[in-house]
């Protein structure tokens, strides 16, 4: 394995509220190296985006975040705000959750795929769009001359996701970090991005850090996988390892729950078959 | 290398407190003028006339050597009034419309609201106006042109705050309980509407004392010897260079209500907003 | 684009001759009416001569005709004549349309010049004592009555320094009316782009574009500020319907010739086609500013240049 | 003789012209600037004595019901067309025309026909009309030339001092001498053009701005507010000016029909409690007098001692004790309406009024009206013979006792008319001139104020001020706040 | 299939206008639902899923077709006998926060439908609010609380006991689980076997994971652009699929035992809707729409 381009150590965000402090990332520790893509996984509110935020160092103000997290060797916990705005988009690309939101609606998609270009590699406008053309090119969107010209809400969900991957790579970053890149998006549309992500990940030899909390997007896609329960990471290795004999009993349980058609198509008799104990057990 | 924890202070913030303290010192002024006051408003030669201030009258005397004090004191019983008379009414109209448009059928939500949308477009000053105007002035008169003045405020907010609401799952869940639309309305919307209906209520108050005593100035609202603020001002704003304390006086009681209850109103509804109790949860 | 606005103005005119049916039963409910108005200083005229001057007016016709008979005239462009003075109610209010324009205009000038640095201050501040200091400051500008300010503004800057005229209705006496409206309603633009702002600054996008390592300044003034403006724009067209009904007290105290003097002035003297004539324009000036928004909106909001 | 002479004068008023058309208008404010445009067939001098105008003279029939009057030769209007007999008798038609609908229609009296022979102008009365000629003299009556409406619209075209260069309606009007003029007035000394080249006439409605102005020298003449007049006056540097000609008078009146102010005494008390002293000195600033009579001082026929002995004087202990027989005390209060308008100085009178009521036990609500609205309103509280009582203000001007008859005689103005009686004496008056007359309206007034049906308070009451620099020479007002610019000079 | 027909929706459709463009949310979709039985539709976001289950609970107006509930026809009923019949027809929703009302106790809201009934007493209401708490697995002390105080889990298990209470036969579940964590998930469809089973309803389950709709349901619809484009069992769907949006729909859910590989899969292009589409049927139960 490569170095790893990304690490993480003892990793912790606090929030102060009115019940009291409470860390909502515990202490957590990761790496990711160039050329593979790790998957975080968990429940919602285990902290996952935090972690993700964190690395970006764009955690909302009223989070505290400790620990060490090296980008390429660099830790950008100390970089000052200036700093951290070079480290940003050009070592470290980030798309979100949701498409449909984390794009300008009033700027055109050559504005928004271009800036980061002109930003840190100084390029001219013209020089960037022929860059940002080249990478609508490399994510399968189809007369990206003409999607360059446009505005968000002209495009499909799945194309903004992709237009989204595209302007992250312009800048070819070493890592790649996609917060549930595609939760909003339909499954046959979510195939595709999926297939880019790992495409994107052999071809150019990104890092990319996955979250989701789907089970089966981590079985196709990830190559190693943390799971996460409330702040900590209760269990990791390769996703061979982990899926096939979880050792924690959350992620067991985190298997037993999921649904795929095979399993489901399987057990199919009279009465769906139970998928928890009986009501009684989780009473408690 | 920790991060700086910036604790958040949970202490309102200065203008809550600028709004809340002026705000309490205004009502309790009100409420008390009769004690506070130290002379009979109305009493002509209270002392001699156009007195500059003094110990004996704090804020001068007016024109018949009324004492000005006692008169400002008196006044803020009589803004306030006004106010909370226009608003209460304002807003019982107004909301009664904005919520029978919203939820009384398709056909009466359109017509209401062309009409409503058309009286928005109307200066409420200038509503306020003409109906006076048409009225006549006095008391009464301008209390009810400046309640009929808010109507289409509340109405309009009263809509857009139910129909918000009405297309929330818990209000069509409501609906399949098959209860009617009285019942909905009042059970169901109110209490989930009313409080950002009240913080838009006291919006309208400080709009409502400022609008009263911009009729009283024109001569066309509360009608002297009635010591309100506007009125004060408008029989003695020809004496701006004899005798300046009876305009600023009074000015002042009207800048200072006002902004207590902008202030209090924003700060309100800043803290009604649910945006700022930051995310609640993410993902879908 | 071309049918919608077309449409538009269809539905926009049927609501104006609605309004001016409407308004003309109205006017005709309350007590008084423009001869007596007229007579009121003159014991001289007789019963008889009101009733004659009435029914010349056509003001003994019943309502309903009265207001037909007005609705139609305004059907073919005719505004009528006033009862005081026999004057076209169209050329009073064309004279005066200019005027409140302009300190419609240079009032929301001001309070834009000061009202949206003051918001963005106060909004990328949010919780801060800077944000605190600009609201309060801005609030205050709405807190204080507009003819008291005036006043002040007339005894300073005309009286004491004898910088500016007191009166008339031109390029210099614009300047005292204009400050005092901008300072009213800077607070209002203030608070809309404060938070207009802290809604965007909230927004998905914005924190792509610090994702992407743009430097504050840009994110800020590229990506929070434009879609931004489409708030400020809604408000800032709002504000300008308002004031295109005049500012009547402000107009009082500054004696700018505006429409608001007028149409106060029909009011008090119940001239009917004079106050419906009143309405007619400003609800015209109405439906003029909120096309102008929406095709504002269009160069602004790339949405909104579809349709 | 003037060292440096300015050429314009800049005037600043509360509200402007309705219109200039003399036909149409009503209001003072209009006629104080027609007057400046259109000059009278009559004059009047001080003591309201009749003197020529536009026509030198003029004959009156036995009967009293024909007039001729002779119309000046070479009298040139404003463009350069000629004002003659034609011309007289074109206005009197205009304004008799029904379709002009002109507010003063009935002030021209009953006329039958208008004759022109040659430079005589013929007048023949339904029946005698004794204040005919005083009409004549005043405002009202500006003749303008028949040129004014040649065009598709009004132009103001006179013979007048001034003529009109353009008017900003609500901002401005201007006016230049008229280099041609021929005075007539007896009040005005200037034989020809007025000193003045220009004369511009604004419109500042806010007291505050117009004083402002003065004092910043922006405007050289104002109506200045009644707070501030005072002040003018004794100050060196400007020039408060008063209309003693205004014919201008106030007075309280009664819903007399309504118990219990269908008393005489009940209503004597109430104008015993008036201090209207009090109401002249402080809430009009000192810068009015305290009126005696239903008619303003200085017109026909008033003579204000005689006033003073019939009707009611300051005395609130005896104001209690007709109260009290009329079955009214501390237990048992009277409570009346005081219905008012609002009017500078006047809403410092009422509140006074309020506190004189309250002081003989008489609990009095001010209410408040627009103009419009409270003589509309007055027209029904009065018809009525039951209700609230309510004591209420009016004014009232005019440059003849004549007004009497319109405010009295049955229905009355806002119906305030009295009885049969009264009616046949307003009517006599109207039908006698001279001494005989003179006896006749004072019989009126005598009767008017010994049943209190009337209290006369002050005089003059409104827009009769005027306040300037002291650079500003020669201004005077006269009838009916006639505004005279002929004799100003400036002094740079 | 046996069993009587509770639910019957007939060539329905519904078009939206908004900003000037017509959208047929619902392009002429017929289904039936038999007592008892539970019936999935799937389909991508926008295919009208929603659309068609607002429609059959009286939520929202169809533009044509005819609605069919316990034998009786809609469309001939109106105010109250219309409101009285969709009272058989209840609906859970998908998220959990927004359907419960934040300013009323659960039980009131679960008690709503039976106090718009009128028949009973303030105590009679209590005792059948306490037990259907007992029957979605709530504790009694949780009934008089507020929204908030519940995880996302238990305030669907409120929303389920809701549309419980006025005694369905037929309820519409649009995507009831898709908002929750999947171990919360698995409790919310056993939650909802479970009551099928006590209480005989009728589902008409909406989702768009194939997964859940293969566990739960015997019959699936698959919608796609405002039509049904095929229809069967759930081994009709599951194993002989005909239609090419399902097809792909299928082979996009992700499996535990393949790889992705990052090969690009051109998008498939789906046939436009068009008038000369009609239903073929592949088996007695299984049809399929074909050009
Ligand atoms: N601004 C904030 N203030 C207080 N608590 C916060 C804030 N932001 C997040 N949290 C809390 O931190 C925890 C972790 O949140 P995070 O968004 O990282 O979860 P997640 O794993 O991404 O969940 P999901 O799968 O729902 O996206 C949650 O419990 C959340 O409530
Ligand atoms: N009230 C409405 N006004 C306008 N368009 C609507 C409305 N409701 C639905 N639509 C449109 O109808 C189409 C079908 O919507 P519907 O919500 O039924 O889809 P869905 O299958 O439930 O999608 P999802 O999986 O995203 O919930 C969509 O294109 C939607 O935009
Ligand atoms: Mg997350
Ligand atoms: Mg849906």
């Amino acid at each position: 394995m490569a170095a790893p381009f990304l690490s993480v150590s003892d990793l912790s965000v606090r929030f102060d509220t009115d019940a009291g402090s409470f860390a909502a990332v515990d202490g957590i520790s990761f790496e990711l190296a160039r050329g593979e893509i790790l998957a975080l996984v968990g429940e919602s509110g285990s902290g996952k985006s935090l972690t993700s935020l964190s690395v970006m160092r764009l955690l909302p103000p009223a989070a505290a975040m400790t620990g060490t997290i090296r980008i390429d060797g660099t830790d950008v916990t100390t970089l000052s705000r200036r700093a951290m705005q070079d480290v940003r988009g050009a070592r470290i690309g980030m798309i979100f959750q949701e498409p449909m939101t984390s794009l300008n609606p009033v700027l055109s998609i050559a504005r928004q795929m271009t800036e980061g270009l002109r930003r840190h590699r100084g390029m001219g406008k013209t020089d960037a769009e022929m860059r940002a053309i080249a990478a609508l090119v490399d994510v399968g969107i189809p007369d990206p001359e003409g999607v360059m010209r446009q505005y968000p809400h002209q495009l499909s969900g799945g194309m903004r996701q992709r237009v989204m991957i595209a302007a992250a790579l312009t800048l070819e970053p070493g890592v790649l970090i996609a917060d549930e890149p595609t939760t909003a998006l339909d499954v046959t549309v979510q195939a595709q991005v999926l297939d880019l992500l790992v495409d994107l990940k052999t071809r150019l030899g990104s890092g990319i850090l996955l979250i989701t909390h789907d089970i089966g997007v981590v079985a196709e896609t990830a190559d190693r996988v943390a799971v996460m329960r409330r702040g900590k990471i209760v269990e990791s290795g390769s996703v061979a390892e982990v899926l096939e004999n979880p050792a924690h009993s959350y992620t067991r349980g985190l298997m037993a729950a999921h649904l795929t058609l095979d399993r489901v198509m399987e057990k199919r008799g009279g009465r769906p078959p139970r998928l928890t104990a009986p009501p009684e057990e989780i009473r408690s | 290398m920790n991060a700086p924890v910036r604790r958040r202070r949970r202490r309102l913030p200065l203008n809550v407190l600028l709004g809340l303290g002026l705000a309490t010192i205004v009502v309790a002024v009100a409420v008390l003028a009769p004690v506070i006051a130290p002379f009979d408003p109305m009493r002509m030669a209270a002392g001699p006339r156009l007195a500059a201030p003094s110990l004996a009258h704090l804020f001068g005397t007016d024109e018949f050597g009324r004492d000005l004090f006692s008169r400002v004191v008196r006044g803020a019983h009589l803004s306030l009034g006004i106010g909370l008379a226009a608003v209460v009414a304002g807003l019982a109209v107004g909301g009664l419309i904005g919520l029978v448009a919203a939820f009384a059928g398709r056909l009466v939500e359109a017509v209401l609201l062309r009409v409503i949308d058309l009286l928005y477009s109307f200066p409420d000053t200038l509503i306020a106006l003409a109906l006076v105007a048409f009225l006549g002035p006095g008391l009464v008169n301008a209390t009810i042109a400046i309640a009929v003045s808010l109507v289409p405020f509340y109405a309009r907010v009263a809509y857009s705050l139910a129909v918000a609401e009405r297309a929330k799952p818990y209000v069509e869940a409501a609906r399949l309980a098959g209860i009617g639309s009285g019942r909905l309305v009042r059970v169901h919307v109110m209490p989930n509407i009313g409080q950002s209906l009240i913080v838009m209520a006291t919006l309208g108050f400080s709009s409502a004392i400022l609008s009263a005593a911009g009729l009283s100035f024109l001569g066309l609202g509360v009608q002297p010897p009635s010591p309100e603020w506007g009125a004060i001002l408008a029989s003695g704003r020809n004496y701006i260079t004899k005798a300046p304390w009876i305009l600023i006086f009074p000015g002042l009681a009207i800048c200072m209500t006002v902004l207590a209850f902008n202030l209090l109103g924003d700060s309100l509804r800043d803290l009604a907003d649910p945006r700022r109790t930051a995310p609640q949860r993410a993902g879908a | 684009m071309i049918t919608l606005i077309a449409r538009r103005i269809a539905t926009a005119f049927m609501t104006i001759l609605a309004v001016v049916v409407l308004s003309g039963l109205l006017v005709h409910v309350v007590p008084g009416d423009p001869v007596t108005a007229m007579m009121a200083q003159s014991v001289t005229a007789s019963p008889e001569v009101m009733a004659e001057m009435r029914s010349q007016l056509g003001l003994d016709l019943p309502v309903w005709q009265q207001v037909a008979r007005y609705a139609g005239g305004v059907l073919t462009g005719d505004l009528g004549t006033t009862i005081r003075g026999n004057e076209p109610v169209a050329r009073l209010l064309l004279e005066r349309l200019p005027n409140t324009f302009i300190l419609a205009a240079s009032g929301l000038g001001v309070a834009l010049v000061l009202g949206v640095p003051l918001g963005f201050i106060a909004a990328i501040n949010r919780g801060r004592l800077a944000d605190t200091a600009v609201m309060i400051i801005a609030v205050l500008g709405v807190s204080i009555p507009g003819f008291w300010l005036g006043l002040a503004m007339i005894q300073i800057f005309s009286l004491k320094l004898g910088w500016f005229p007191v009166a008339g209705t031109n390029a210099r006496n614009l300047v005292l009316p204009a400050l005092t409206l901008g300072l009213i309603y800077c607070a209002l633009v203030a608070r809309m782009t404060r938070s207009a702002l802290i809604e965007i600054l909230a927004e998905d996008y914005i924190r792509t574009a610090r994702a992407r390592g743009l430097r504050e300044r840009e994110v800020l003034l590229v990506h929070a500020l434009k879609p931004a403006l489409i708030s400020i724009v809604t408000v800032v067209g709002l504000v300008f319907a308002y004031l295109m009904g005049g500012q009547v007290i402000i107009e009082n105290v500054f004696s700018w010739n505006g429409i608001g003097r007028l149409a106060i002035q029909a009011m008090l003297q119940r001239d009917y086609p004079m106050i419906q004539g009143f309405i007619v324009v400003f609800a015209t000036s109405v439906v003029v500013v909120s096309m102008s928004l929406d095709i504002l909106y269009g160069i602004l909001d790339p949405r909104m240049r579809q349709r | 003789a003037q060292p440096a002479v300015a050429a314009g004068l800049t005037v600043a008023r509360s509200v402007d012209a309705d219109g200039l058309d003399i036909h149409k208008v009503s209001t003072t404010q209009s006629m104080q600037v027609t007057n400046l445009l259109f000059d009278t067939l009559l004059t009047m001098d001080r003591s309201g004595g009749i003197h020529p105008g536009l026509a030198s003279g003029y004959t009156l029939s036995e009967d009293g019901k024909t007039y001729v009057f002779t119309i000046r030769d070479g009298l040139k209007c404003h463009d350069g067309s000629a004002f003659d007999a034609a011309a007289v008798k074109f206005n009197i038609d205009r304004a008799l025309d029904p379709a002009t609908v002109s507010p003063n229609a009935s002030s021209w009296g009953p006329i039958d026909s208008v004759a022109v022979e040659g430079s005589t102008v013929t007048v023949t009365m339904k029946s005698p009309y004794g204040p005919f000629t005083a009409f004549l003299a005043g405002m009202q009556s500006g003749l303008m030339c028949p040129s004014s409406v040649a065009g598709a619209e009004f132009t103001p075209i006179g013979t007048g001092p001034f003529k009109l260069v353009s008017w900003t309606r609500n901002d401005r009007i201007e006016l230049a001498a008229n280099p041609d003029y021929v005075n007539f007035s007896p009040l005005i000394e200037n034989p020809g053009k007025p000193h003045l080249d220009t004369l511009t006439i604004m419109v500042v409605p806010e007291a505050v701005a117009r004083m402002a102005a003065l004092r910043s020298g922006e405007v050289d003449m104002v109506e200045p507010s009644l707070e501030e007049a005072a002040d003018l006056k004794d100050d060196d540097a400007f020039k408060v000016y008063a209309a003693d000609l205004s014919g201008q008078q106030v007075f309280a009146a009664f819903t007399w029909k309504i118990a219990p102010l269908d008393n005489p005494n009940v209503r004597k008390a109430i104008g015993m409690a008036m201090n209207r002293d009090a109401y002249a000195t402080i809430g009009f600033e000192g810068l009015v007098d305290v009126a005696n009579c239903p008619v303003a001082p200085n017109l026909f026929a008033t003579d204000e001692e005689k006033c003073a002995s019939w009707g009611v004087s300051y005395d609130p202990e005896a104001a209690k004790a007709l109260l009290a027989e009329a079955g009214y005390g501390p237990d048992k209060p009277l409570k009346v309406k005081l219905l008012v308008h609002k009017l500078q100085g006047w809403d410092q009178m009422h509140q006074i009024m309020q506190q004189d009521l309250a002081a003989i036990g008489v609990e009095a609500e001010i209410e408040t009206r627009e103009v419009a609205a409270f003589f509309d309103y007055m027209g029904t509280v009065n018809g009525k013979a039951e209700g609230e009582p309510a004591v209420w203000t009016m004014g009232m001007s005019g440059a003849d006792p004549d007004y009497l008859y319109f405010l009295w005689k049955q229905p009355g103005f806002t119906n305030m008319g009295l009885s049969d009686t009264m009616d046949a004496e307003l009517e006599a008056q109207r039908a006698l001139s001279g001494d005989a007359r003179a006896a006749k309206v004072q019989e009126i007034q005598q009767y008017l104020l010994e049943n209190a049906y009337a209290v006369p308070l002050v005089s003059p009451g409104w827009g009769w001020l005027m306040a300037s620099t002291a650079k500003v020479d020669g201004f005077k007002m006269g009838h009916m706040v006639t505004l005279l610019f002929n004799d100003v000079t400036v002094t740079e | 299939m046996s069993a009587p027909t509770v639910l019957a929706l007939d060539g329905i459709r519904r078009t939206f206008s908004s900003g000037g463009r017509r959208v047929a949310a619902v392009a002429g979709v017929s289904l039936s639902l038999a007592r008892g039985e539970t019936l999935g539709v799937v389909g991508e976001s926008g295919s009208g899923k929603s659309t068609l289950g607002r429609i059959a609970v009286g939520l929202e107006r169809a533009d044509a077709g005819k609605i069919t509930v316990l034998g009786q026809q809609i469309s001939t009923l109106t105010g109250a006998a219309r409101r009285q019949q969709f009272g058989h027809c209840q609906m859970v929703f998908q998220d959990p926060y927004s359907s419960l009302n934040p300013r009323l106790t659960v039980a009131r809201q679960v008690g709503e439908s039976l106090v718009a009934q009128g028949r009973f007493t303030t105590d009679e209401i209590g005792d059948r609010v306490a037990a259907l708490f007992e029957k979605v697995g709530l504790k009694p002390e949780q009934l008089n609380r507020y929204p908030h105080e519940f995880s996302g889990g238990q305030r669907q298990r409120v929303a389920i006991a809701r549309a419980l209470a006025p005694n369905p036969e037929i309820v519409v579940a649009d995507e009831p689980v898709s908002a929750l964590d999947v171990t919360i998930q698995a409790q919310i469809l056993d939650l909802l076997a479970d009551v099928q089973e006590s209480e005989g309803l009728a589902y008409l389950f909406i989702s768009h994971d194939i997964a859940v709709v293969a566990h739960l349901c015997r019959r699936i619809a698959v919608m796609h652009r405002g039509r049904v484009v095929e229809f069967g069992t759930t081994d009709d769907i599951v194993r002989d699929a005909r239609h090419p949006y399902t097809q792909s729909l299928l082979d996009a859910v992700p499996r535990l035992g393949r790889r992705r590989t990052g090969a690009r899969t051109p998008p498939t292009v789906f046939p436009s809707p068009s008038e000369a589409e009609r239903m073929v049927m592949v088996t007695e139960s299984h049809g399929v729409l074909v050009v």
